[in-house]
């Protein structure tokens, strides 16, 4: 009998798959748990035209691929830089009609990913009602509740193609740990799963199998729901991989610095730091330092 | 239950039967009365023809593979810490239970009717009372979601395969062609009925109950006759085939070492 | 200033709200982490009308309060024994129409209970369409989906006025810990507490709120679900504490025997194991040795 | 932003202002633009009166109590490791997090009204072009459902207290009386504005916004003419009380060492 078959994969490989227009999932949050190693390889692909959606909240790891031109919709509750400011790239673009809003809550992606997983045709919310939501997004349908016949918004299902996460630890089956919160990691896996589409995983390690058959109760998401690993040591910088590492602030305010800058500006920042480095060792030994690393690490539980 | 002269015990053929009928990479739920029919036919699958087939508890969330795992007793409660633990790699939040996609489930049933519409609620008595059955449990709900279905029935006679059902707990192809897609169900519908005299699908075309094979050992004659609703009887019948040595061999010795397959 | 409040409490305090006609949820499923030292004390109390809710499945614990007198009302998906057999007392009264059947699927339950957790007036499933579940249960409603145009079934919010939940571990503040699966016990908890119910667990052991806090992920259900904390070893018993314990197959049999001799016999069952024993404690001298324990321990992990 | 000569900041009379509002046994999240502010204000209500209050991380699920808990910095980043890490005891699946009542939560916003409604959206600039905002987040879904929430407002001019709001992102009391009801609205709307320059809440009868108090330093012509919408403003208008010693001694000794709310 042949044994099992491995799910570990190279970030090229594993992205293969991606088409233009497709809509892809992000998962993390914020400056957390973003697949920054799988992001920067869609815009090194040159993927066009793509749908994003990001539940619950994104930073850099959407606005990035905005400037990288990678996107027709974007499909976010909360896209911005928190301290660092507004998402410049994306304001730029959508001011422009160059990138189109799909205006939503947090609870509205949810609910259309809930359906998704689900295998159902709609989510029901109580989000949005007496606000412009339904105005400028109509997807967002009123309805009337069937037994209260109260008002409520009904979200079409939220069939990712690809979702691209990033987790702490995984293991060869797809089998994936984090070391802090999930975030909606779970939820964007289940719906892109059950519709059919691919869930791609970057991880900063890659554990013996053993590690989640000592403690199956580890695993955050179950290989059934997961299609490839990619190993990326560090693979969410310059954000955090939650509970293991910081985000990098510096790093940080630099990219909004060019963002700010204008789009010249910003293309010299991709072309530096997506485009040139050939690899993605090759992109921490350019950004990255022994000492930084261990100040991120540092961060994590910092008592001043 | 008709006589069995053979080497191999009804549970056990049935089983392994089933066993065959799963694919390598797919995910399924064991489940049903007598959960552990289905339980050993997926790791027995797991363990001679696809290794990547995964196992979720069914209503629980231990995902779970026995390739290359450690023994463990295959144990009569579903539930049982036993039956979940072995070979578990990962354990799905209670909300992501029924988020996943299942290729495959088993039901066992009261009743069956020839479209493969299950009944599980209650069956009505001659003497005009009711017996109560256990409920759905989660089969109305797999019965409409799941890609496909095999139910394992332990008794084959007319009050358990009937032209009317008492109770329609869950929906196999309805009224017949055309009422799956009216009611926008997912999956496939059931694949397969199984009894201890033998193995039934379903044909193509009207969708109503069809012998695919009689037990070794049992009679097409005696099948039909203890089978109250429609069934469709090919003009050749052959014989289920019967547990090769290393169906067998799997079995007893990797996976139902205690013989609760021979109680 | 004063400090925080503790939720511990005795059995008899803890179930003080119980009203007669209260919609009641039971946790665990099947033989596991069912609140059975609770389960006894409503049966104690001789609580009347209840409409009890288990999602997913009951055994023992229903069928108890059934033989008890203790409910008008069932809406459990799965009601039966297992290897034993049918939930005879179960049987018995819903043939004779003392005890009223809510038909139902686990995702059915879990709809309601979604919806209650959500704040929601109803919740929607494809379960049960093209099945005589909406013919005998009035209150799955047949409904198209406004997106699709679909069959759907729309369940109304099933709100608990209290729920009773058996964990491995607990602390003084609420914070509930399983060693095996919590099955459907978080949604449960958010149900009840979001509609303004009481949460009562039962726990083999109060632990040092220190586990929790060295360790926040331990906590399956957090403390703010909960408003009591009953201390209870072996509180299960005879079910399993999942992952913790093993059920005990011999009382369990003693059980269904004495279910299928008739309702004389099941009283003078109920007087011995439910009414005579003053305590939970004198319950456990009673009916468990040292080395019955040790066995049920034992049996967790046993490799033939 | 208005002169502030007082011997704390803005954010740290922010902080100390809504810790006030939050009562012993609440549930509820901080959260909007510089979420430091509000974690500031539910920390120091539980080291202060309130020691069973419950703070749950927006959009995570983290559950953290300080009470008798090891100091921890207070970090910009809402979402950071050592912000919602600090003083947990337990956190929620990513599935419950929108299935626990909040008793309250803090909102920011580009503009507000006079009803309490708020604009996350986007801004009509005075070219014609608009300004776009960071979205909704989760703002649209708490101010549904939790039982009451505080506006926090960096700016308070006539382009954030407007008449009308280009865009309603979050439903506050719609449009007067009987709107949440017709809607069929959870929780009882906006209980307080705060900003730079004073404290507002809204009028029982007619639930339009009212002045409630002047900060120190600050003027009430001064807040009017700086208001875009209708504000009932009473005949006497008293003073914002000071934070007290023993406030701002354990905001600043045992919240924000660090001094984040000072910057």
């Amino acid at each position: 009998m042949t044994g099992r078959t491995s799910k570990k994969a190279d970030a090229h490989a594993a992205l293969a798959d991606l088409r233009d227009g497709a809509v892809v999932a992000i998962g993390g949050s914020l400056f957390h748990n973003k697949p920054m190693r799988l992001v920067r390889e869609v815009a090194r692909r040159g993927a066009r035209d793509l749908i994003v959606v990001a539940v619950t909240q994104a930073s850099i790891d959407v606005d990035l691929l905005v400037a990288a031109g990678c996107v027709a919709e974007v499909r976010v509750p909360y896209l911005g830089l928190e301290h660092h400011g507004l998402a410049l790239n994306f304001r730029r673009r959508a001011a422009d009609g160059r990138v189109k809003v799909w205006d939503c809550d947090e609870t509205q992606v949810i609910a259309g990913m809930e359906a998704a997983a689900k295998n159902l045709p709609s989510g029901w919310t109580k989000t949005g009602v007496g606000t412009d939501l339904p105005n400028s997004n109509p997807d967002l349908k009123p309805v009337a509740d069937p037994i209260t016949g109260e008002p409520m918004i009904a979200v079409p299902a939220i069939r990712p193609d690809m979702a691209l996460l990033h987790a702490t630890r995984g293991d060869q089956w797809g089998n994936l740990a984090y070391a802090g919160y999930p975030f909606s990691d779970v939820l964007i896996a289940e719906a892109t799963r059950r519709g059919g589409g691919k869930v791609i995983a970057s991880v900063d390690e890659v554990v013996p199998a053993s590690t989640f058959t000592a403690d199956p109760f580890l695993a955050d998401i179950a290989h059934i729901l997961v299609d490839a690993v990619v190993e990326a040591p560090w693979g969410a910088h310059p954000c955090s991989s939650h509970g293991n590492y910081q985000y990098d602030d510096a790093y940080l305010a630099h990219y909004q610095q060019s963002a700010r800058d204008g789009e010249d500006a910003m293309r010299r920042w991709l072309a530096e730091h997506v485009h040139a480095p050939e690899s993605h060792e090759a992109y921490l030994d350019r950004f990255l330092t022994p000492s930084r690393l261990a100040a991120l690490r540092r961060d994590i539980y910092a008592r001043q | 239950m008709p006589a069995n002269d053979m080497p191999w015990s009804w549970p056990e053929l049935a089983a392994i039967v089933l066993s065959r009928e799963l694919a390598d990479g797919e995910v399924g739920s064991p489940g049903g009365s007598r959960s552990e029919i289905p339980l050993a036919a997926a790791r027995l699958a797991q363990l001679t023809r696809a290794p990547n087939l995964a196992i979720i508890t069914s209503a629980a969330g231990f995902v779970a593979n026995m390739v290359d795992k450690p023994w463990s007793p295959l144990v009569s409660s579903t539930m049982d810490w036993r039956n979940v633990y072995a070979g578990t790699e990962a354990v799905l939040p209670s909300s992501g239970v029924f988020h996943t996609r299942r290729d495959w489930f088993f039901a066992g049933a009261l009743q069956v009717d020839g479209h493969g519409n299950i009944n599980l609620t209650r069956v009505r008595l001659k003497d005009g009372g009711e017996m109560r059955g256990p409920g759905a449990a989660g089969l109305a709900y797999s019965a409409t979601m799941a890609q496909r279905y095999f139910i394992y029935m332990h008794e084959h006679s007319r009050r358990s395969f009937v032209q009317r059902l008492d109770y329609r707990t869950a929906i196999g192809f309805g009224d017949g062609p055309g009422s799956r897609e009216a009611l926008g169900l997912r999956g496939g519908g059931p694949a397969l009925v199984i009894s201890p005299r033998g193995v039934m699908d379903f044909d193509e075309r009207t969708l109503r109950l069809r012998l695919r094979s009689v037990h070794p050992g049992q009679s097409v004659e005696a099948l039909v006759a203890n089978t109250g609703c429609e069934l469709i009887v090919p003009s050749v019948v052959p014989s289920t085939p019967a547990p090769s040595e290393q169906e067998l061999d799997v079995l007893r010795r990797q996976v139902d070492r205690g013989g609760v397959l021979r109680r």
